[in-house]
């Protein structure tokens, strides 16, 4: 197996802003198969499209999702109770590829920051060096910094006001700390990840990211997802973000 | 329990539930979850002669209690599901039906003449594709033109041959009954109604496409109320589909008129959604002493 | 706070916002509730020359958000709406929109005469009502029948002529743009799409008439793709209906391409959605700095 | 004001049977308005359409409703919880007209049963001698017994196949009682309505019967509910079960 459609228990559930929602959920089997930048497909009651949610961390039996409220579905979402049955076909998509030993940066923007966690998480596991660049609109969108340096990473803060952190993007963050990374996995919102490219691209410096698209099946049949990928003869054709990704690396997307 | 096959032009499903073209691709990532034998039979992706690229992004919306796609067709051309999908599929032990699109007639002949010669089941012609610019849309429009482009394929094809009706029309029952005088073997119907979403913040179509194709629940009521028309209007069998999402709804497109249904997007919002809708086919047909799910085919009571 | 006046055809209307014909009879029950000047306008149940019973029950079904209805033109008749309703409804403050129907050209012609003498403000006329045996139907589905009933109509009328357009056809631009070359003012869409539910244990229709109008959320994105291709057809004002329900699908709905807007169904779920609306246009517009809501039609940036 | 739409706030639910419900609900404005047969018009989450429901009774500022679950709309609502508020357009439609100090026949059929009680608390108010007469498929669908007596009425109840109370229909009761009747009024099934209606007829008794037809508006604007109506010219007109009705004279239905 390795995905598949199945009820998750909502064991946990906290808000961590006025908009931000933190889910435990319960499937032993399914959770298990996870690695980090995968996705799950989440059921909303009365709606036709499920809802993709990256996985923020796995904890034996246990996975954890964070999400925004931004529309309808995801307001309902946030209505779970715990106890409360929620469908997801997980685990979906590729993930980060975490190697072993290296200087690792993961960078998370926004309600990217989620997913980082767990590649935080498997990357201390895999006996790397692991800075996190996170940034965040203001002082009241940080989420997560316990989580992060719990583990062991070292973090960098950044809001674009300069209410909390460091003022300024996650970019300038990242040019101090890149020389020494052989390794940047990102994830946010398409702009930033468009310039951690080019800068990963400036330095050499070997780079992943995690994109979004809107999306109907959520497991690469219906072609719904697509992204510009660019092949090597340079022509662009359309992979699809939950099957071919929605980790990709970050010279072949056409952005 | 009662006897679910049923037969459309002479082809034998298990079951009367199909996979709708667009939504299960070639199969292979439903069949991580269940084996696709669930499926009476499988509409495979819109094939076209040379490779698609498809439309850019965003392809997909959500409506009120339904989506729209804008997919254009993406896919690797008739060759390669032919070498690399077909074999595969033809394992699966359902039955395999083509979905054909084209920019012209030649196209379409072309195509169909190649799968003549393939070891699929049937060919379903898509002529009703609202969401490529050149082609497709043009050709399902006007019973005119289905007849002209039913006429066309039929003398190069092998295998029995579906239509698949447009319900952007004015009387489907007129572009029906072009279709069955032109040689068709049994009509499918509906295909998706074209809509548009736009993004208040950005004023922008959400599909990139601007227009996409409506699918889901919401569609229900008219797809019904198109395939009780078709039926009335032709002696070949009508597969209907257009916003199925429970038992329930299987029976009443049966009663309204259908030999076999299809059904799309309530496999994203639930995959196992075809062993629900068979478990509750035999639940009812056996409470209500049906033999048959055959004996539920137009009998709506008018 | 921004100003929210239109003027459609040379009748100034306070807000965009119009109660569709046939949700709200002639005012007087929604009256009980909230002045109806909270609407810039109302559409009146559709009059036609003598009385009619209307449809047998039952006339209503539910859909997957949305619904059916058949109510068949049930109406006092012309002269008692001029009688009866109009006086009273004239002193509402509100724009008086009279909605007609007839069974053949005559009808129409008689009665847009005698509405021309009276008090209403502005005619709609629907040619497109799918719930009726005889007449309204067959006038509203091919651009040629539109633009004769039209031209036929106009030489009676001399009240600003809205004609609703059907969308149960494969062109609804085409059919703009005849009405439009025969004189219309302005045009309205969409009207119900025609569908049909079935009680699978009885096996009959749910509604008696067998098909129903569709309305409400489930129809919105079909009605903004309509709107939307009818502004880039016509020069004259567009009225944007079917399954409006919140201040934001209002202001979708402006920017695909409507002058004023007409809300029907959402007053079944919500009579308060007038109101509603408005606050959500004021805040939005005032948030987005935008000075009148005519700003935003046809906007849309594809 | 006559009628509105307002949140009314529910304060207290019971589950009577596996499939019968009884909400308690307060809105002092237009609980105080509300008269015997009238109904109230119910927003059900998510369903285009409102479902009517038969006011049950009234007591100061709560209404009561009583109702089964047949569909997604019963069932959705089945699911409030206590304190949550319910939007209803209150009250609505035509109740029965209750005499002072007559002999009264009251006769519930299934969940025809509930609008009943408020009729036969009303008519004891009004000092009215009330029989009641109740059918029911079986025992297990026998519902607000001790309701019915606690207010003084005396209850005559009937199940199809005998498993509770008398054996047979409403009708054979009502022969034995039809005698010494004023006044009939009645709320059921429409073959019970129709046996009820030529009974009365028969005997020369006036009834008045509480009809059910699918409603979009439910305050007579849309013309949804249509029902045949019997002019006295013979000719049938259709009138409008929300706003004509519920409650129509037995002798002017066009069966
Ligand atoms: C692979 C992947 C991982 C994601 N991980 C997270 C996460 O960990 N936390 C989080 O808060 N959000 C995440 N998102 C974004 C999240 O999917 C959207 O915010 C959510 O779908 C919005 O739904 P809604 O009901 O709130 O909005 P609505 O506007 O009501 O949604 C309407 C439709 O648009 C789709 N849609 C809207 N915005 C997006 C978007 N940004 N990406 C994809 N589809 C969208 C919805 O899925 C739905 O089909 C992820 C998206 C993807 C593709
Ligand atoms: C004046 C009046 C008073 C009523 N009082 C009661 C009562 O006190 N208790 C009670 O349990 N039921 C009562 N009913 C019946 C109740 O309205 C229906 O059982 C309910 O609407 C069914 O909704 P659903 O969502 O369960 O069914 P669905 O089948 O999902 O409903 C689909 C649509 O059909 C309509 N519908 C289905 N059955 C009926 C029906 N019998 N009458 C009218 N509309 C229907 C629904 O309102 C909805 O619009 C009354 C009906 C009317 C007209
Ligand atoms: C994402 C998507 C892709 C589709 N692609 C095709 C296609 O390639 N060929 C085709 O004939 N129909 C295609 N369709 C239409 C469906 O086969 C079906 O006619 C329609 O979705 C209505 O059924 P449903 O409501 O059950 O989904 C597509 C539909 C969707 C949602
Ligand atoms: C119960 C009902 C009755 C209607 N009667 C008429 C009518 O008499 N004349 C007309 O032009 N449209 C009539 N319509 C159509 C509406 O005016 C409107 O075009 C349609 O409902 C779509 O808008 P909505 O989704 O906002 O309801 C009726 C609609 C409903 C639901
Ligand atoms: S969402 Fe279907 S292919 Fe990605
Ligand atoms: S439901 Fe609208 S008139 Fe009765």
């Amino acid at each position: 197996m390795k995905f598949d459609a199945q009820d998750f228990e909502l064991v946990a559930k906290y808000r961590l802003t006025p908009t931000i929602y933190d889910f435990r959920l319960k499937n032993e089997e399914l959770a298990a198969i996870t690695v980090p930048g995968q996705f799950v497909h989440v059921l909303v009651p009365g709606k036709t499209l499920r809802r993709p949610i990256s996985v923020c961390d796995v904890n034996g039996d246990k996975i954890r999702i964070v999400f925004e409220v931004r529309g309808e579905g995801t307001e309902i979402l946030a209505e779970s109770k715990v106890g409360d049955s929620i469908n997801m076909i997980a685990p979906l998509g590729k993930g980060f590829d975490i190697p072993e030993d290296k200087n690792i940066v993961l960078i998370g923007g926004g309600i990217g920051v989620p997913p980082m966690l767990y590649s935080a998480h498997a990357a201390i596991d895999k006996g790397c060096r692991c800075t996190v660049i996170n940034g965040f609109r203001d002082r009241h969108a940080v989420i997560l910094s316990r989580d992060f340096t719990d583990l062991g990473a070292e973090l960098i803060e950044t809001t674009d006001d300069g209410s909390y952190g460091v003022k300024g993007f996650v970019t300038t963050a990242l040019e101090k700390v890149i020389e020494s990374a052989d390794l940047i996995c990102a994830c946010g919102p398409t702009p930033m990840l468009k310039n951690v490219s080019a800068m990963a691209a400036l330095h050499n410096v070997q780079c992943f990211v995690s994109l979004e698209q809107r999306m109907a099946c959520g497991v690469g049949a219906c072609l719904g997802c697509a992204v510009g990928i660019k092949k090597d003869n340079g022509s662009v054709v359309y992979k699809h973000v939950c099957k071919n990704g929605p980790v990709f690396s970050a010279e072949e997307v056409a952005w | 329990m009662a006897d679910l096959s049923v037969n459309i032009a002479g082809v034998e499903f298990s079951n009367p539930i199909i996979a709708a073209s667009g939504t299960i691709g070639f199969g292979r990532e439903y069949s991580e979850m269940y084996p696709l034998s669930v499926f009476g039979g499988i509409s495979c992706k819109g094939t076209t002669l040379a490779e698609r690229p498809g439309n850019p992004p965003p392809r997909i919306a959500e409506t009120p209690m339904g989506m729209l796609n804008a997919v254009g067709l993406q896919n690797p051309g008739v060759e390669h599901f032919i070498n690399e999908e077909l074999p595969w599929l033809r394992q699966q032990n359902t039955v395999v039906i083509a979905n054909v699109a084209g920019s012209t007639e030649e196209d379409y002949c072309k195509i169909v003449e190649i799968l003549s010669d393939s070891d699929v089941d049937m060919i379903e012609l898509n002529i009703s594709c609202p969401n490529v610019k050149k082609g497709g849309a043009q050709f399902g429009t006007s019973p005119e033109s289905v007849e002209k482009i039913t006429s066309a394929v039929r003398s190069h094809c092998k295998k029995p041959l579906i239509i698949k009706l447009s319900p952007n029309v004015a009387d489907i029952a007129e572009c029906a009954r072009a279709a069955e005088s032109a040689g068709a073997d049994s009509v499918s119907l509906i295909n998706t109604l074209t809509g548009m979403r736009i993004d208040i913040n950005t004023r922008r179509p959400i599909i990139k496409n601007v227009t996409g194709g409506m699918s889901g629940p919401a569609v229900f009521p008219v797809a019904v109320r198109m395939v009780y028309q078709v039926k009335k209007a032709v002696k070949i069998p009508v597969i209907g589909l257009g916003g199925i999402s429970t038992w329930k709804d299987a029976v009443e497109m049966m009663i309204a008129g259908a030999d076999a249904i299809q059904i799309g997007t309530v496999l994203f919002t639930d995959p196992y959604a075809p062993i629900k809708i068979t478990e509750g086919l035999h639940g009812w047909l056996d409470s209500h002493d049906i033999a048959s799910v055959r004996e539920l085919t137009a009998t709506v009571e008018v």
